[in-house]
């Protein structure tokens, strides 16, 4: 079959040897930061903003070389170093320009510059700015070696290095005890994750003898059913470590406690979504398992489901967003869950996700700054008029997460619910649905925030940000509503070499109309409507209303996750931690002082024969004197 | 030119025992850096192909030699020690008042211990290298007897018992196997000769048992590692690096060289066994972590989970884990060191390494939370850490042979996340308690700083560019896996390129 | 007769068979006698029949060193520490260890056996005699010499080494450390003066014995001008052991001297 | 003359040696048995040494009775120290080795 193979990388030439450039200027920059402590106070964020700007300058630069290359030669293979060569595996440290990766590459780049400048206004007066930049430029860093490795070992590099930023920027008001936890479950979760991760990197090099993608993509149709599925769902597991997806989603909603250009970059437009990449690069395994293949799609929904179920009774603007992010990210995997159709839908997801949530993060955070960083929504209301800039690109954000035709997500979003409808008709009915639910709790997040009255705290003054702020909000929102169109035509061709999938024919900028698409747009608008109903109409109350609503409830509490992880691994965890300690003083280490009583003991009794006569003594002299010569005589005789 | 580098410091240790005060600690660590300096020479000189061994007659009736000699594991263990103890002595510095016997006294000792040790890693007689084994003991027991916690006196006798019930099943070994050699021929207990030898199946299972008992307890595998939390408690932070990063190396060393280098048959047939202790002792010292209570004990039992690692990864037999073991010891003493130097900063200032007594510290020493955050990060085998190499190819090696134990072992990982986190949030982040306002008043100086700065860069450089370390410990790896006779599983798949 | 007897009767065996049971009883009676003295009397003995015994076994050097060494220096030695720690101590004879007699005899017995069994197993029967090997360098000492010069002579040094170290180790031991300081005369004469001060006792030298026309023998006491007896001029402890003799015992031959002299001088005036 | 007689006669002595060495409770008595039995032996070595013709028995004999006057003076110097102390040459006193 053809889609499964992708492209053949080529030697580099012209400017991609260069292309390591883009992760050892933030690599550099975050080092220096650190290292030169408060040397680089006054300058220091000034350079940590150049860094992903010049990476997204090269990124620019390679895209560009990439479009200039004939379609079969655009994957370029760019050695560096030999990382680990031991026995007969060898792990080469080369990064991978193709289609994919770059496109990443410059999300990450370009939504990372945009969110380094708004961080200059959002974090001017903290103390720990320096120290922020530096884990935004690491974090910058990681992610490109993810996003460009060319083997999965280096992408782990990177995926644990992006995994170190997220714990560092989630506790970094680390004073904050709320927000040292919150960090730390992120780093453990993610953790779990791994397992499935690295133990998929064992059975690469058990199997293959290399994990490079090529190697992968080659042997992945020779394996045996059982561990090419067994692969795909430990793929399956460190994805959803990254991405948040069901079962291992708690630590997202915590991690909003970072601060809010943190949420933006990491927590919505990059991070999160390389589990998605990580599926359509193990594409050629996905080919070979039906199963673990159904197992990434049903995954994507439910989490698309308990995302949007999430953000619909949440009061904290970052958690709506978060449950948002959730259930975008869902809507991403299911596409890469249904297979080579879909990949490029994700992938193309992904990035109008970038922009818009993106968008919208920063936009929540501009809200905060001027409420005094306040996040309940309660507290809000008829900010419309007082942030106007916020307001528009923060509605332009809005507009295209719904799916209002020619908006991005439209394109985007349609997209993946039109193929999964046609793979799999229960999965895709189930992320319609989640498409009206999505423009409820957004339409919710709207009403609450911009239109409705206001429910100021005292002393509290709304105002617009700095244009350090607004300046980002408004190029992340442009992208947000025109990306769909723009890239509607080119991302699929564009990414069909890399993913595996078919160029599709016949897609222009405008929306194909279809069945499907026309019932997801009614969904929409009556999503929008119930919300309408029910907060456009009535004042909304400024402390949490009670409520029977089990949905509500559940959806309050996160639907459980947490009380589900404290019941089933914390509690037997914490009893097992004890008990193990308790085994350890008690009976291992007890074993030892018993051995020592015991040694006592039988010293006490013989104690009674060292009566401190010499005479005594003597006898026992002679005795041992006869006993030894007797069995050198028996000795003899034998 | 080895006999030079190991007795350097024993020389400069006697001549440090009569100085005083702070000409000590600057003889001291003036010999300390010589040393590393001229072990660099000398690794560079044996690089280039040189044979440095040395050969002597030294008790003929046994066939003892005094041979020393350098291999790919040796080299690197050497260099550890060279590098970890100059390292030492900068962080911490004992005025003459703390200790039962002067600062000098303790300077010397360690110089001593430094000495003793380099000779273990190069002997290449298995008689020498017994007796340097045991003769390690004793600077070692008044390292923790005369410095540290108000129950070192037992610590320090626990650590002697134990190492001596080992050290006493390895001298049975030690005999039995220069009888069984010499009813062969010849006596002799050179290495070279010994791994000719010819014994029973049920023999050599006796022998390789002696040999791995001894080295079990000083690597400390459970269940017989009690004696290492209450050494790591009682001692100063910087004698439990000495003891975790190089003396307790000699367990995993000798299971290298000692158990596969002469009992290859034995070691084939033990590994069922050994692989399920490593595994309880991955999975016992890092939930035993969790639960402790004291930094230092639960640094002692993250080693104790890590030397679970080394252990699999010696015993899957594999070429990549057995070079990952090799690589992994170099660096886990690293990590420790960083960890333990850390904690005993802290426990100048604070006077206790209890968590609970300590709170936010990262707002009043970022430095130095830092640096713990480093160290622990290189213990949680971070990618980026040369420790994660390491552990990824134990796992990954053992993978190939056993998945299923490899899986188990994994879980090891996530479990380090938790004691490492949770130790670094209870401490360093949260609200500054009033006591730790209190004690600590200032971050880490720049000697302290200096001291560890090139173990995490060597944390780091090892981490990103292991391949010319990997090439070393990769001859030892392959050289025990000729021995064993035993091929690395092919991949399944296709040849990768 | 006597070529007959030769064989049979030889100078060692007649040494052996007579010595020999000496020997055993005198050891068992060192082993017997309660009091030290005795004891070394009796191993004094065994030693000097063991001389003989050398002697007979052409071993002259020995013989004398055995004499000369043993009997006359170490075993002197013993004597002169049990006069120095007590002549009259006796042992008592009552076990204090339960069955440490009975257990001492029978692990005697024990090794008696096995020293008879074992030393005795690896015996032959034929004497090669060392008559040749003394007539070697011309005689036994000088066969001694040359073995003692020649072939020992590391040994030989190192036992002379050994003697001076004991010989000082001895006096190291046995050297008793002064724990007050030495008593000067004008200390002593104060002390003295004091006691008077305090007691009333005489500050002054006792008075020494009496001496009389035909006793001056240190039990004479002496008579004080009253002319009754001092007791302090004779030693308590020989009061208590012989006690005080007659004074007027002691003058008696002499005024019977002097009555005869003045019978005869009246006797002579008579005369005259 | 058959020297199996003179290994008899050392053995008696030795052994009477032993019996004394372990009743006695005087120290010099101690003392003494230890001589006897040196002396045992030097018959023994002096036996052995006609046994076989050469001198090295006698020889061997001679630094017996050197190191054995070494060992007297040693110890009788003890035993005079130990008397100063606690008046008694008794090894049975206070049974001292348990302390």
């Amino acid at each position: 079959m053809t889609l499964l193979e992708g492209l053949t990388p080529v030697a580099a030439t012209g400017l991609f040897p260069l292309a390591w450039l883009m992760i050892a200027i933030p690599l550099v920059v975050a080092g220096l930061l650190l290292l030169l402590g408060r040397v680089t106070d006054g300058f220091g964020h000034y350079v940590a903003t150049l860094a992903p700007i010049a990476s997204f300058v090269v990124a620019v630069a390679l895209f560009a070389g990439l479009l200039g290359r004939p379609e079969a030669q655009r994957a370029v293979t760019v050695p560096m170093y030999t990382w680990i060569k031991t026995g007969s595996w060898t792990v080469e440290a080369n990064l991978l320009i193709d289609p994919l990766s770059i496109v990443f590459a410059l999300l990450v780049t370009g939504v990372g510059g945009l969110i380094h400048v708004y961080s200059i206004g959002y974090m001017a007066h903290d103390p720990g700015r320096r120290r922020f930049f530096a884990y935004l430029n690491l974090f910058i860093a990681a992610m490109l070696t993810l996003v460009l490795s060319d083997n999965y070992l280096v992408l782990f590099v990177g995926w644990e290095g992006v995994g170190l930023a997220s714990y560092l920027l989630i506790s970094f008001w680390q004073h904050k005890p709320t927000a040292a936890t919150a960090g730390k479950k992120a780093f453990v979760v993610n953790r779990v994750g791994d397992l499935g991760m690295t133990m998929a990197i064992f059975t690469m090099l058990a199997m293959f003898g290399s994990s490079s993608f090529e190697a992968v993509n080659a042997g992945a149709s020779k394996m045996s059913p059982f561990w090419v599925t067994l692969l795909g769902l430990l793929l399956l597991v460190g994805a959803c470590g990254k991405s948040a997806q069901v079962p291992l989603q708690s630590w997202l909603l915590d991690a909003m406690e970072g601060p809010t250009p943190v949420s933006a970059l990491i927590h919505a437009a990059t991070m999160v979504t390389a589990g998605v990449y990580l599926v359509v690069r193990s594409h050629a395994v996905y080919a070979e398992t039906s199963v673990a293949a159904l197992a990434v799609a049903i995954v994507g929904t439910v989490t698309l489901l308990a995302g949007a179920w999430i953000g619909t009774s949440k009061d904290d603007i970052k958690k709506v967003l978060a449950g948002s992010t959730m259930s975008q990210i869902g809507y991403m995997m299911l596409a890469a869950g249904i297979g080579p159709t879909a990949y490029a839908f994700a992938i193309f997801h992904l990035l109008t996700h970038g922009f818009f949530k993106a968008n919208m993060f920063l936009g929540a955070g501009s809200v905060m700054h001027g409420m005094a960083d306040d996040v309940n929504m309660r507290h809000y209301g008829g900010l419309a008029k007082s942030m106007q800039i916020t307001y528009w690109t923060f509605l332009m954000g809005y507009l295209a997460i719904i799916g209002t035709p020619f908006f991005s997500g439209f394109y985007s979003k349609d997209s993946i619910i039109e193929a999964a409808w046609e793979k799999q008709p229960v999965l895709g009915a189930l992320a319609l649905i989640a498409a009206g639910v999505t423009a409820f709790y957004m339409t919710r997040l709207m009403f609450m925030t911009f239109w409705s009255r206001k429910r100021w705290q005292e002393g509290v003054h709304p105002h617009e940000s700095p244009a350090v702020m607004w300046v980002p909000l408004v190029l992340l929102a442009i992208p947000s509503v025109i990306a769909g169109m723009v890239m509607n035509s080119w991302i699929g061709g564009w990414l069909a070499p890399a993913v595996g999938g078919e160029v599709p024919v016949g897609v222009s900028w405008l929306p194909r109309v279809s069945v499907i698409g026309l019932v997801t747009l009614a969904v929409v608008i009556a999503g929008v409507l119930v919300a309408y109903l029910v907060f456009g109409r009535t004042s909304i109350p400024e402390s949490v209303p009670y409520t029977r609503n089990v949905f509500t409830i559940m959806g309050r509490h996160d639907l459980y996750g947490d009380t589900f992880n404290e019941v089933v691994f914390m509690r037997p965890g914490e009893a097992l931690t004890r008990g193990i300690v308790a085994l350890d003083d008690g009976v291992v280490d007890g074993a030892v002082q018993g051995g020592a009583s015991l040694a006592l003991g039988l010293g006490g009794g013989l104690r009674r024969l060292q009566n401190g006569y010499v005479r005594s003594y003597g006898l026992t002299m002679v005795i041992g004197v006869i006993v030894v010569g007797l069995a050198l005589v028996i000795g003899r005789l034998v | 030119m080895l006999t030079i580098l190991a007795l350097l410091p024993l020389v400069g240790g006697l001549v440090v025992w009569f100085l005083k005060g702070t000409m000590a600690r600057y003889v001291g660590l003036a010999v300390a850096l010589v040393t590393f300096v001229y072990s660099v020479v000398v690794a560079a000189v044996h690089l280039r192909g040189t044979d440095l061994s040395e050969h002597q007659v030294w008790i003929k009736a046994f066939g003892a030699y005094y041979a020393l000699g350098l291999d790919g594991m040796g080299l690197l263990m050497v260099l550890l020690t060279t590098l970890l103890v100059p390292v030492v002595l900068l962080a911490e510095q004992r005025s003459d008042e703390e200790g039962r016997w002067g600062g000098q006294v303790w300077t010397g000792l360690v110089l001593i211990l430094e000495s003793l040790s380099l000779y273990v890693f190069l002997a290449t007689d298995v008689l020498l290298f017994y007796i340097f084994f045991e003769a390690t003991l004793i600077p070692m027991y008044f390292l923790i007897a005369g410095w540290g916690g108000p129950k070192r006196a037992r610590a320090a006798v626990k650590f002697l018992l134990f190492s001596l019930a080992g050290g006493l099943v390895l001298l049975f070994s030690v005999i039995g196997l220069g009888i069984s050699f010499a009813n062969q021929g010849a006596p002799s207990y050179l290495i070279e000769d010994l791994v000719k030898l010819n014994v029973s199946p049920s023999t050599q299972m006796l022998l390789f048992l002696g040999f791995f008992v001894a080295f079990a307890v000083k690597a400390p595998m459970v269940p017989v590692h009690t004696w290492l939390p209450d050494a790591a408690e009682q001692a100063t932070p910087a004698t439990s690096t000495l003891l975790v990063g190089i003396l307790d190396k000699i367990g995993t060393f000798g299971m290298i060289r000692f158990c596969i280098g002469l009992f290859p048959e034995a070691s084939r047939l033990a590994t069922p066994v050994v692989v399920v202790l490593a595994l309880i002792s991955i999975l016992y010292g890092a939930l035993a972590a969790i639960g402790q209570r004291n930094m230092l004990r639960l640094v002692a039992f993250t080693s104790v989970s890590h030397f679970g690692f080394m252990v699999l990864g010696v015993f899957a037999l594999t070429t990549q884990s057995i070079s990952g073991t090799i690589f992994y010891m170099v660096n886990h003493g690293f990590s420790t060191a960083v960890l333990f130097l850390v904690v005993g900063y802290l426990a100048r200032r604070r006077g206790s390494v209890e968590i609970t007594s300590l709170g936010g510290v990262f707002q009043v020493a970022p430095v130095m939370a830092g640096m713990l955050l480093l160290g622990g990060l290189a213990s949680l085998s971070l990618p980026g850490m040369g420790s994660f190499v390491g552990e990824f190819l134990v796992l990954a090696g053992t993978w190939s042979r056993y998945p299923v134990i490899a899986a188990v072992g994994t879980l090891g990982t996530v479990l380090a996340a938790l004691y490492i986190l949770i130790m670094y949030q209870r401490t360093m982040t949260g609200p500054v308690t009033e006591q730790t306002r209190e004690y600590v008043t200032s971050d880490a100086t720049w000697r302290e700083r200096l001291a560890l700065a090139p173990v995490i860069l060597a944390l780091l450089v090892l981490g990103f560019f292991p391949k010319p370390v990997l090439d070393i410990t990769d001859q030892t790896a392959k050289q025990s896996m000729t021995t064993l006779n035993v091929s690395d599983p092919a991949p399944t798949v296709g040849q990768g390129r | 007769m006597t070529a007959l007897l030769v064989p049979l009767v030889t100078g060692d065996a007649v040494a052996f068979w007579i010595c020999g049971p000496l020997m055993v009883a005198a050891a068992l009676a060192m082993v017997l006698f309660r009091k030290a003295v005795y004891s070394a009397l009796a191993l004094a003995g065994v030693m000097v029949n063991l001389a003989i015994i050398y002697a007979s076994q052409d071993a002259p050097f020995l013989f004398v060193v055995q004499i000369i060494v043993y009997t006359g220096a170490v075993m002197m030695l013993f004597l002169f520490v049990v006069m120095l720690v007590g002549v009259d101590s006796k042992d008592s004879m009552v076990e204090r260890i339960q069955g440490h007699t009975v257990a001492s005899v029978l692990a005697a017995v024990g090794a008696f056996i096995l020293l008879a069994a074992y030393v005795g197993n690896s015996l032959v029967s034929k004497t090669t005699g060392v008559g040749e090997a003394n007539a070697q360098y011309g005689g036994n000492v000088q066969g001694l010499a040359a073995l003692l010069f020649g072939k020992y002579v590391l040994a030989f040094e190192a036992t002379s080494a050994l003697l001076i170290t004991a010989a000082v180790g001895a006096m190291v031991l046995a050297y008793a450390e002064r724990l007050t300081p030495r008593l000067n005369q004008r200390a002593r004469a104060k002390a003295r003066i004091a006691e008077y001060a305090a007691n009333g006792v005489h500050p002054g030298p006792r008075p020494s014995s009496g001496v009389y026309a035909r006793h001056n023998a240190i039990t004479s006491p002496a008579l004080l001008p009253d002319g009754t007896v001092s007791q302090d001029s004779v030693s308590s402890v020989l009061i208590t052991r012989i006690g005080l003799p007659d004074v007027d015992a002691l003058a008696a031959p002499t005024k019977k001297a002097f009555a005869a002299m003045e019978a005869a001088q009246g006797a002579d005036e008579e005369d005259v | 003359m058959n020297p199996n007689y003179y290994v008899v006669l050392a053995a008696i002595l030795f052994t009477i040696g032993i019996v004394g060495f372990l009743v006695r409770r005087n120290a010099l008595v101690l003392f003494m048995s230890v001589e006897l039995m040196l002396n045992a032996c030097n018959l023994l070595l002096v036996s052995f040494s006609r046994v076989h013709g050469n001198l090295d028995g006698q020889a061997a004999s001679f630094f017996v009775m050197v190191v054995a006057a070494a060992e007297v003076v040693v110890g009788l110097s003890i035993i005079v120290m130990i008397y100063r102390a606690r008046h008694s040459a008794n090894v049975d006193n206070e049974n001292l080795l348990r302390y």
